[in-house]
């Protein structure tokens, strides 16, 4: 069998848009070749790499879960060249996939523990498919707390999932905004500070968090603050992206390639990384 | 001697600024390399000879602080043309002025001693070259191994300074001079300059060391041969795009470029990259008689005009 | 005698939105008979053409180019065609330097009432061009038409 | 048959002819006072006195190709539709690399690790990779700022090499390391080596004992905390202009682009080089870059050779000491005076304190 060539993509149609929030559309796409569609398989928090032809590719997390595989769901919030060639695309239009690149959550290690997920924005496209992943295989997982803000309410994405899980009694959903808004009655705060608010125990518990960079660097702090330990917080990082494969040199952090050795790191592994 | 004069007036110049740029002894006997001066103790590492051939302004737009320059007579005309185009403050900047004899082109050295490694290099009676390497030493002459710039230089003496060391040399160079090579280029038939273009370029990798090296370019982040928005450029290897980029380089120093010849000096491939700018500033000396940082009271040509041009009549067809 | 039956060369034409626009759609409107090779590209002024846009479109397979914007002091953002005229001649007497027929590039000042200039400017050059031939550089990237 | 060959330098370009009919042969040739390598054609000159300003790289790893075409094919019957079709073409001739240097051959080694050890090989290196046979013609002496012996190499260095030639009086003599390089000493016009290999290897020692080493410890002790600390950086990088000579000049940088280009319903994606030195490199959509400044950027290029890639590959420097990066460096950056001061060799650039410690750039 031929080696593959591993930066041809493959040809996807999009099924169905969502528009999340004003500038974060959901796209959920299949496989052109069925066959392909029937045995792709995936881990929770891979990422796939979106090809707008004569455009440009991206990057952008797997969200919908891999128990659920009629069809694979992108998130793109519109930022670049790449971004918002894919927000001018319509249902029927094709696009190239290069999918599954990257490591994944350890949902393994995570079995019978406490979850805590912490996510703000375009942040919870990475926990949400390790959430309904969970939900599906809800047995092996403790009491899951997500705790998740947006700037405004239209900022808040999944909103139908949010009232899924807002009305499940296994979950405890804790939805905030950063400021006051018309007809928001519930919490108001920056998700940091409602970590602290809600300040659930490190014992027997892994968090796991994503959002923009300012929200993590506080998050982390306050987790420390809470006495979590390192192994025990896990983050997805950004990177300018290309190859997707680990050999274009551009995402790496000290010896580590973002795209290949994460996007998904753990405290005590950034901590051995040179920051930037 | 100019070396310990330098050396006094740096120290001096010292206290007044966060750092002093000059030139210290490179990798090996031929290569001089610039020194950012941050303590004392580092003003002796100080060098002044033939072998200072980068043009230490190009930092100046890049750092935010007072900084003191070592400059020598073509390097000043960029810091004139800088304060003409507001690039820098000049308050903020202490110049050394150095008149210059003439500095060495490390390629046209490197060519007569075939490439091999220098052992030793010294330079006598101010216009001999004394090159010593492994197959033997070889006595050179100044005037053969300098840099087109220099054998045509009308600037040996810095044209703005704070301080000067030694007296000022008036240059021994007919005018006319500056733009022989142009002209003698400019006899070949117009298919054959095509052609010579096309050949030189080929070479080009597109490492854009000229640009990062050019003084004026100070847009060199977002330089449009690299961006998609606007999307000038492909990132092929292809002859239309390495004509682009050349191209785009010597139009955006239109009535811009003050010779300092760095491009043609740092290109690794051997491209003289230089001639297409020198052709744009003949025309700007003969359509606006301008010449790129010279008088600090002059416009660049591009960023003004005047109702009446003198020189443009209409062209018919 | 319009160039069809020939093969026609591409011709770019760069006209200043306000005068030689208005000067080409007089031509046109008033029915004159000019040649059909120009490919018309309206720029809001010819201060808004950039000397690279020419050359781009020279290396990348145009014959010949034209930029054509209002008078000298008519111009309706006063100055756009001063700075346009320095630019332009900067480039006139450049193209010849690497190669490329200068008589394949021209500037011109075309009002929008000057429907017969427009006429008798672009069947000059057009024929001009046609003289010159193709410009076929090895950079002639090869756009498949 | 002789186990070495010899092929006497008046047959030099007969036997080129020869090995062109059924192979790309590429040899250093020069244009101006530029080397460079070219497929061979009688007229060009060669040169075999010193290493070629760019490495053989631009042969195996060019330094742009396309990637995959694609068509948006409108389809007829419904309009909305667009079929998208792509094609590769990855058909690479033989090609022969006649006359690189021991430094660019151990370059292919620093690429093969990366482009062909992992489970996702760039088949586009591969495919050429295994196409190519590499016939290295060892040194007589160094050019200014070669080190191949300090990380490992050497003038007559075997490793990434098919075949070795040392240059003597009136010939080459030729000493094949793997198949490949045997199948060349079978080739015409190539007579028994045995006679002049006392000769080859006498000429072998003499290059390596001009060689100095600019580290006075041993290679892999690199001080974490002068290798972390920004005030270094900012010292010795200050004058660094942040363009792409040393990357692109270098046998062991690998860093690519990838874009996309289009005109009217057809275009391709292109790989492209690209240089850890340029600003856009790691530019964000969002505008935020974790390398800013030429500081940050120079620290990541030293890093990745000395650091990161040992770290990943055991061991392994991914530099083979050629030199380029100091010789046609604008400003004259010597990289290893800098891995010198990082393995503290006793050479502080930073004596007492810095004058305000302040940002020098």
């Amino acid at each position: 069998m031929p080696v593959k060539n591993p930066y041809l993509p493959e040809l996807v149609t999009i099924q169905k848009i969502i528009d999340e929030t004003p500038n974060i559309k959901s796209y959920q796409v299949v496989f052109n070749d069925l066959e392909k569609m029937k045995n792709f398989s995936f881990q929770p928090g891979q990422v796939g790499q979106l090809s707008v032809f004569g455009v440009g590719e991206s990057t952008f997390v797997i969200n919908s879960s891999p128990t659920r595989m009629d069809y694979l769901q992108f998130s793109v919030m519109k930022a670049g060249e790449v971004t918002a060639a894919i927000h001018d695309l319509y249902v029927g239009d094709q696009i190239g996939l290069r999918a599954p690149l990257g490591n994944w959550f350890p949902y393994e290690v995570m079995k019978d523990k406490k979850i805590l997920f912490i996510g703000g924005g375009i942040g919870l496209a990475p926990l949400r498919t390790l959430i309904l992943f969970m939900l599906d295989n809800r047995a092996n997982y403790k009491n899951i707390t997500i705790i998740y803000g947006a700037r405004t309410p239209p900022d808040l994405c999944y909103k139908d999932d949010l009232k899924e899980w807002e009305s499940r009694s296994d979950v405890e959903l804790v939805l905030t905004v950063d400021n006051e808004y018309p007809g928001w009655e519930k919490r108001i705060g920056f998700v940091p500070t409602v970590l602290n608010e809600v300040a659930p125990s490190p014992d027997d518990t892994v968090a796991i968090t994503c959002g923009p960079p300012i929200m993590i660097k506080f998050v982390l702090q306050n987790l420390a603050k809470l006495k979590f330990r390192d192994e025990d917080v896990i983050t997805t990082l950004e990177r300018r992206m290309k190859c997707g494969i680990g050999l274009c040199g551009r995402c790496n952090i000290g010896s580590k390639y973002v795209c290949k050795d994460g996007p998904v790191f753990s405290l005590a592994q950034l901590k051995e990384l040179p920051e930037e | 001697m100019s070396l310990e004069k330098l050396k006094e007036t740096v120290a001096k110049v010292f206290h007044e600024v966060d750092v002093v740029i000059g030139y210290k002894q490179g990798f090996d006997p031929l290569h001089a390399t610039p020194c950012f001066i941050t303590m004392p103790e580092q003003v002796d590492q100080l060098i002044w000879n033939p072998l200072c051939v980068q043009n230490l302004t190009s930092y100046l737009p890049f750092l935010k602080k007072k900084v003191g320059i070592v400059v020598k007579g073509c390097d000043s005309r960029t810091i004139i043309q800088y304060m003409q185009e507001g690039l820098i403050k000049r308050d903020n900047i202490v110049i050394v002025g150095l008149p210059c004899t003439g500095i060495i082109s490390v390629k046209k050295v490197l060519h007569e001693i075939d490439n091999q490694p220098v052992e030793s290099i010294t330079f006598r009676d101010g216009s001999n070259v004394v090159v010593k390497t492994v197959k033997g030493q070889k006595i050179l002459s100044l005037s053969d191994v300098c840099p087109d710039k220099c054998s045509t230089c009308q600037y040996p003496t810095p044209l703005i300074y704070d301080h000067l060391i030694g007296e000022p040399i008036k240059s021994d160079k007919p005018p006319e001079s500056v733009y022989e090579d142009i002209r003698e280029f400019e006899k070949k038939p117009l298919k054959e300059r095509l052609e010579y273009w096309e050949k030189e370029f080929d070479r080009c990798i597109r490492c854009y060391a000229c640009r990062n090296a050019c003084p004026m370019c100070i847009c060199q982040d977002s330089c449009i041969a690299e961006t998609r928005d606007p999307h000038w450029m492909s990132q092929k290897l292809s002859i239309t795009e390495k004509f682009m980029f050349h191209m785009i380089h010597a139009v955006h120093l239109a009535g811009r470029c003050v010779e300092c010849g760095e491009c043609e000096r740092v290109c690794p491939m051997g491209i003289p990259v230089n001639k297409l700018k020198k052709k744009i500033n003949l025309e700007m000396k003969e359509l606006f008689g301008y010449e790129p940082g010279v008088n600090l009271e002059d416009k660049p040509p591009m960023y003004t005009f005047n109702v009446e041009e003198r020189k443009i009549e209409e062209h018919k067809l | 005698m319009s160039v069809i039956a020939a093969k026609e060369l591409r011709i770019i034409g760069f006209l200043c939105n306000w005068c030689s626009y208005g000067g080409a759609d007089t031509a046109g409107v008033s029915r004159f008979k000019q040649p059909t090779d120009l490919r018309i590209i309206r720029v809001p002024c010819s201060g808004r053409v950039d000397p690279l846009f020419v050359v781009k479109a020279l290396l990348n397979g145009a014959d010949g180019v034209l930029v054509s914007g209002c008078h000298p002091r008519d111009c309706h953002y006063s100055d756009g065609n001063f700075y346009a005229r320095r630019r332009l001649e900067m480039l006139k007497r450049l193209l010849p330097f690497i190669g490329i027929d200068e008589r394949r590039f021209h500037y011109t000042w075309i009002s929008a009432s000057e429907g017969a200039r427009w006429q008798q400017v672009i069947t000059d050059f057009t024929k001009q061009i046609h003289k010159l031939g193709p410009l076929s550089t090895k950079t002639e990237v090869m756009v498949e038409s | 048959m002789a186990q070495v060959g010899y092929l006497p330098k008046e047959k030099e370009k007969a036997f080129f002819e020869t090995l062109s009919k059924n192979a790309l042969v590429y040899v250093p040739c020069l244009e101006g006072d530029t080397v460079i390598f070219r497929p061979f054609s009688p007229e060009r000159t060669l040169c075999f006195e010193r290493s070629a300003n760019i490495p053989p790289k631009t042969i195996i790893f060019p330094q742009s190709e396309t990637l995959f075409s694609f068509d948006y094919k409108k389809n007829a019957d419904d309009p909305q539709k667009t079929a998208i079709k792509l094609e590769t073409n990855q058909e690479y001739p033989d090609v022969i690399i006649f006359g690189a240097r021991p430094c660019d051959a151990k370059g292919f080694k620093i690429f093969d690790r990366v482009f062909m050890d992992t489970d996702t090989p760039d088949t586009y290196y591969k495919d050429r990779r295994e196409k190519t046979v590499i016939v290295t013609i060892s040194c007589e002496s160094p050019s200014a700022g070669c080190f191949c012996t300090a990380v490992g190499g050497g003038p007559a260095d075997k490793e990434g090499s098919d075949a070795i030639i040392t240059e003597l009086e009136k010939g080459y003599f030729i000493e094949p390391v793997t198949e490949k390089g045997k199948a060349i000493i079978k080739e015409p016009f190539i007579e028994d080596g045995s006679p002049y290999q006392k000769e080859a290897v006498e000429r072998q020692k003499a290059a390596n004992d001009m060689l100095k080493n600019p580290f006075s410890t041993d290679l892999t002790k690199i001080s974490p905390s002068l290798f972390n600390s920004d005030e270094f950086w900012e010292q010795v990088v200050s004058k660094c202009i942040s363009c792409g000579a040393c990357t692109y000049l270098c046998p062991t940088c690998y860093c690519f682009n990838i874009t996309d280009e289009q005109a009217v319903n057809k275009g391709e994606r292109i790989r492209s080089w690209d240089a850890c030195m340029f600003f856009h490199y790691t530019l964000e959509a969002s505008g935020h870059n974790p390398r800013p400044t030429k500081f940050q950027r120079f620290k990541n290029r030293v890093g990745h050779k000395f650091v990161y890639y040992p770290e990943k590959y055991n061991g392994v420097i991914a530099c083979c000491g050629c030199g380029r990066c100091i010789r046609y460096c604008p400003v004259s950056v010597d990289i290893s005076e800098i891995v010198g001061y990082l393995r503290g060799s006793g050479i502080e650039p930073l004596k007492g304190p810095s004058k305000d410690g302040a940002n020098a750039g």
